[in-house]
């Protein structure tokens, strides 16, 4: 269960790992952004979404025929990588190219794909995800927020929580409840929803991070009318693509790469000053680093060579371990070179550590906690 | 400690749970401070506790004054107090008159003084913008100064506390003495004993909102204190808190019998451990709501993630135990058992 | 109840000190023992157990009248600490002198103290600890060794493990259950008994630990009688009993520095190499080690003061933490200082190493494991 | 890699599985060796795995040899496979003849060379007293060495594997050859690459007995596995499996492709905190049972902790790669992003 495919990038994959990174470095000295860590939460930049998407780089794995290019997973993989490592503003569009376009990919309907996909891919049609609820934390089937039906459609009512970004997005499928709580099957009679976030009875209200940024939301549902064309996969099958969703984002690169801006700075900063000490300390991070790559890149073939069922184990331990790792990095970093955090310092080493640090405490509890991956592995590895 | 002093301490940390609420730690954000409390503080006399009575102070001792700054430090009080009362104590140190007024101070170096004028800038200083009077080292002399001399340029550390640039040109000594070596290293060890009281008094509100929430959250149906892993958690923080808690006791120990000072150094190095640990922990324990600016936790962890980058350092620390194991022969063994309860002047 | 008493030694405490540090030093000279890690374990000498109890060094808390010196728990603090930062060989008398003492003082009965007290004090009598069971690992509770009332005693049957030093040992206070096991009430009916090890149907059969040496036994117990007057406490009582006796054990310097020879000879290589870099890093342990001992001593005053209520949460966090710390050591210690550990090593450095890294994995399990101990703490600190 | 290695592959396991129980690692205790599981492999064409056939070995690559050395560590086979393999690839590195008897190798500096014939003492020379060949570096000439012509002590490390002295008294040189710095450098990332191997197997099997023991094991009435901090522990070991044998199949991907060789730095320094995982997390959760000799653990646990300071060490690696940051003014990202997939020669 732990043996995982190894990947020699190809000369193309290689020549298309230089294309972005030029791409992006090009943008940088531009000044079309200024690298962040932690930006494919924080950096929200819809003119670079479109950017993006006009490169053909968002959906790139998708059909060609919903707008994708019908890449290889291996080629999105090098290109999420260099996104993180450049901290380039990839937010705005994250989710939708992540989550939403491979789960309509399996469970949309053809209407649904031709309509959504394409300007998903153009970068002009951002998603929310709607799991998370009030009280319901990391026990997903606790969801309350219900649809009725009604003639043509579903009326929503009840509220999701943590939704990053949704005050910029278009859409968010919803997990709702569409047949009545049952606590003995609490699983069964969850579906899913696309909704309208300029719908009526939509209401979203900021929920400010501890910095005092916005990233994150409550979006309440006041007899929200949602037709029957959008509903997603089939009614009471929602648990089940809500947990599909969630392995899609368990093992990308986003898990081990989120404070990478500051390794980078670190090195530079180390050998700035000629200090091998410091350097072989660093050459440890970097030796973690490494070790989760190949294990995120494994899943990543495994995933493309269709073989999903091995797939669980190793993608919740990228998660699990990937996310400790960039929370680690900067209580590393600070004892090799002596650093005054400040989010707004003129040196980037200082700058990058206070974005790592401020943002650090989200890596281990964002999409599933820590905890409640141990679980899943130690079970998955007891039943095997 | 006396049952005497618990009792000031008592009415203190009542004054600060009925003053200190989150909002009002909040107004930091807004450029402004907690002038009330301030005002409240100054009323009970707290401000010069430590000041000699005869010198119109208090007259508690650096026990007192370090246990108040603890309580400052456990409701995150939007006021200069561990500033102003360390910059009096630096003109105790010098043997200068001390203020009555908000102060702040600096131990940086970069300062120089010429004809009774000092210039240079001094970054990130405490409170500057809100101060009066700026006590700074500069050349081994301890110098009173006017703010009103100075340039300020508002800045503020990850928990927006206020982190001032103050930039002096030819600005006047309103007083100055000059200080032994012996007396500049005793300034760092006070200082950083000022800091372990904050933290300590961080980390005590940390654990007491972790343990708090722990009972309120359910999950899965039950309080999440019943899970092992929360458990687990929760006794990482009981550890961490214990440890600081003794830490600093036995520092206040070492000061107040004027017993200098290993316990300041191992203190400050140990709780380099203990904010990474209280910080993580308590945010995991928390989970999502504990990220949001409307729920306490960041008040602290954010303070905690500031201050252990201000003053000496846990490096400089470790440096100077370092310079000492390499230039004294006693056996290791003798020397630790040493630093608890008995002298060990460096 | 995080707020323990700071302890000032006296003048007096500080020369009782000088006067243990002379004679062990002494002895080291004289080649009475070679210095060890985790000796109060692993180092069985009766002859030295002997030389110590003429010291008047067992049992020095004890009333006088029992062959104690009526010293106090402090002074007792301090000779233990320098029994074990010299890794003097004292595991044959140890948990005489650390619990049976104590056990007996509170629950045993005048004739009891009389004739086992002093032997003990004076290094003559060993007593092993008989708590733990096949099967019953961290749930005491579990006991299944039985004894059956009989004319004048008992009839014991079943069998204890994980006993350390039975095979030196004269006595156990074994745990046993003196009426029928009932599911619902497991803490019920269990008992203590005093058994003689050479009585006739006790077996002893060592188990041998992972590096080949001797110190942990099974002890089986075929119809093996105990006399009445061998009863510790009242008949039905020994859950708590045992509990306390637990108590009495969890926050002594031997959950700091059992493996403190390594620290003292990781820093003597580093001065010996003027590593300024090494020492700083050591610094870091010694700051942990300090740590601990502040709060060990906290609790050790706590004690003295007679405040038992406040004494639990304490405790179990000197022993979670302090075992994690002795655990670390060798792990933090081989970075610093270049090693090839062995046992037969002959620098010192390499010796040690290899005695704490073989002797770590003990260290968090023995007398109750850290996850119970943290469970522990968190239901103390939850309930107040 | 090829159904046809893993066929091998299965039939090597089945073997050791067979063959290597506990008792038979046991007797390394009483100073003897498996001298049938070596027959076995020697039988099965195993030692000569990587000596091209042409040369009278079997056939295979380094990548097949290196999966045999990881299934000798998963099985603590008491037998020198690994220092035999080695001291042939020495040999074949400098195109001398190999041998087929037990041979052993040291890379440690200290020996003279004159005259042909060799003297020093070398430290903790693996199996030697069972071995009949020695390959040794000698002043950047790899050298072999009847060990007939050798003084031996005997020593063990703290597995009990034999590690002996090996004192050299003007003994013959039976072959030699002159190796340029990058052969050498090379060796070195081979010798680690061999030790990678062994400390995989190692690794994979404590995460299956701990796996195996947690369902086994009640307590309070339930199998361990299902409690949460079981479950942590159990994840924990899962991690380190998986982060284990993923570098390990990098660094055969590596190898076999000729790209040296930054994969078997990295892969090594992280090793470290894998052996410190894996050790401590197994024993706390075998928890008593797991201390004893008579449980298989510690015959793993053993060999990690003494593995990891024998052979180039963590810390050689991470000054190489420190060094290579030093000197090279590439981007940190292009850098690790071309380690692997890409060649990069120091």
């Amino acid at each position: 269960m732990f043996q995982l495919p190894t990947v020699q990038f190809t000369e193309e994959q290689e020549a298309f790992r230089l294309e972005v990174r030029n791409f992006l470095q090009e943008h940088i000295k531009k000044g079309t952004f200024t690298p962040k860590c932690d930006s494919w939460l924080s950096g929200v930049d819809p003119s670079f979404s479109k950017l993006i998407g006009e490169k053909g780089w968002i959906g790139m794995t998708w059909p060609k025929k919903y707008g994708g290019q019908e890449r290889s997973t291996i080629d999105r993989y090098i290109l999420t990588e260099e996104f993180l490592a450049s901290g380039a503003p990839v937010a705005a569009h994250w989710f939708a190219d992540r989550q939403t376009g491979p789960l309509l990919l399996r469970y949309g309907t053809e209407e649904q794909k031709q309509f959504f996909l394409p300007k998903i891919a153009k970068g002009e049609c951002y998603f929310a995800i709607g799991l998370s609820e009030p009280n319901s934390g990391s026990d997903l089937a606790s969801v309350r927020t219900r649809a009725e039906k009604v003639e043509g459609g579903w009326i929503v009512n009840g509220q999701k929580i943590w939704t990053s970004n949704a005050h910029i997005c278009h859409y968010m499928i919803a997990l709702v409840r569409t047949s009545p709580f049952d606590g003995k099957y609490k699983h069964a009679g969850l579906s899913q929803l696309i909704i309208d976030l300029r719908a009526e009875g939509v209401t979203i209200v900021p929920i400010k991070f501890l910095t005092g940024e916005h990233h994150f939301n409550e979006v309440f549902f006041d007899n929200v009318f949602v037709p029957d064309n959008m509903v997603v996969g089939e009614i009471g099958n929602g648990w089940e693509q809500g947990l599909a969703e969630l392995a899609f984002e368990r093992s990308g690169p986003e898990r081990i790469l989120s404070t990478y801006l500051l390794v980078d700075e670190l090195v530079q900063e180390l050998k700035r000053q000629g200090n091998k000490e410091g350097l072989k300390q660093a050459a440890k991070l970097l030796s973690r680093l490494w070790g989760l790559r190949n294990l995120s890149i494994g899943v990543a073939k495994l995933l493309e060579s269709g073989d999903a069922k091995n797939v669980a184990i190793p993608a919740s331990l990228v998660k699990a371990i990937g996310t400790k790792f960039e929370q680690s990095v900067p209580e590393v970093a600070r004892l090799l070179v002596e650093t005054y955090p400040k989010l707004d310092a003129e040196r980037k080493f200082d700058r990058y550590m206070a974005q790592s640090i401020l943002h650090s405490p989200g890596f281990t509890i964002r999409g599933g906690t820590t905890e409640i991956l141990y679980g899943m592995v130690a079970k998955g590895v007891v039943a095997k | 400690m006396s049952e005497m002093k618990e009792m000031i301490l008592d009415v203190a940390e009542r004054m600060l749970e009925d003053h200190v609420t989150k909002d009002v730690v909040d107004v930091l954000e807004k450029g402004e401070w907690a002038k009330d409390v301030w005002k409240l503080f100054e009323d009970n006399g707290m401000i010069s506790v430590a000041v000699p009575e005869e010198k119109g102070g208090a007259g508690g001792d650096l026990e007192d004054l370090l246990n108040l700054v603890r309580l400052t430090g456990k409701y995150a009080a939007p006021i200069p107090f561990a500033e102003t009362t360390f910059a009096n104590f630096l003109l105790e140190t010098g043997n200068l008159e001390t203020v009555d007024q908000v102060a702040t101070y600096s131990l940086q170096e970069g300062l120089s003084l010429q004809n009774g004028q000092i210039s240079g800038t001094l970054d990130n200083v405490p409170w500057a913008r809100h101060a009066k009077h700026l006590v700074a080292l500069v050349q081994k002399q301890i110098a009173l100064i006017d703010l009103a001399d100075a340039t300020i340029q508002p800045g503020s550390n990850m928990a927006g506390e206020p982190r001032d640039t103050v930039i002096l040109n030819n600005a006047k000594v309103q007083s100055s003495s000059l200080l032994t070596d012996e007396q500049i290293f005793h300034l760092k060890s006070i200082e950083t004993a000022f800091k372990i009281a904050l933290m300590t008094g961080a980390i005590e509100k940390i654990n007491q909102l972790s343990v708090q929430y722990s009972k309120e959250r359910e999950q899965f149906g039950r309080p999440i204190h019943r899970f092992q892993l929360v458990q687990y958690q929760i006794a990482q923080l009981a550890g961490e808190t214990a440890i600081a808690l003794a830490a600093f006791n036995n520092v206040c120990a070492a000061v107040q019998s004027d017993k200098v000072l290993h316990e300041i150094a191992f203190a400050r190095i140990r709780f380099e451990d203990a904010i990474t640990t209280v910080t993580a922990v308590s945010h995991q324990l928390h989970a999502a709501i504990g990220t949001t600016h409307e729920h306490a936790l960041h008040q602290y962890t954010r303070r905690l993630w500031s201050w252990r980058d201000e003053g000496t350092s846990a490096d400089y620390w470790s440096g100077h135990i370092a310079d000492y194991l390499l230039n004294h022969d006693d056996d290791l063994w003798a020397y630790l058992t040493k630093t608890t309860g008995a002298a060990v002047k460096n």
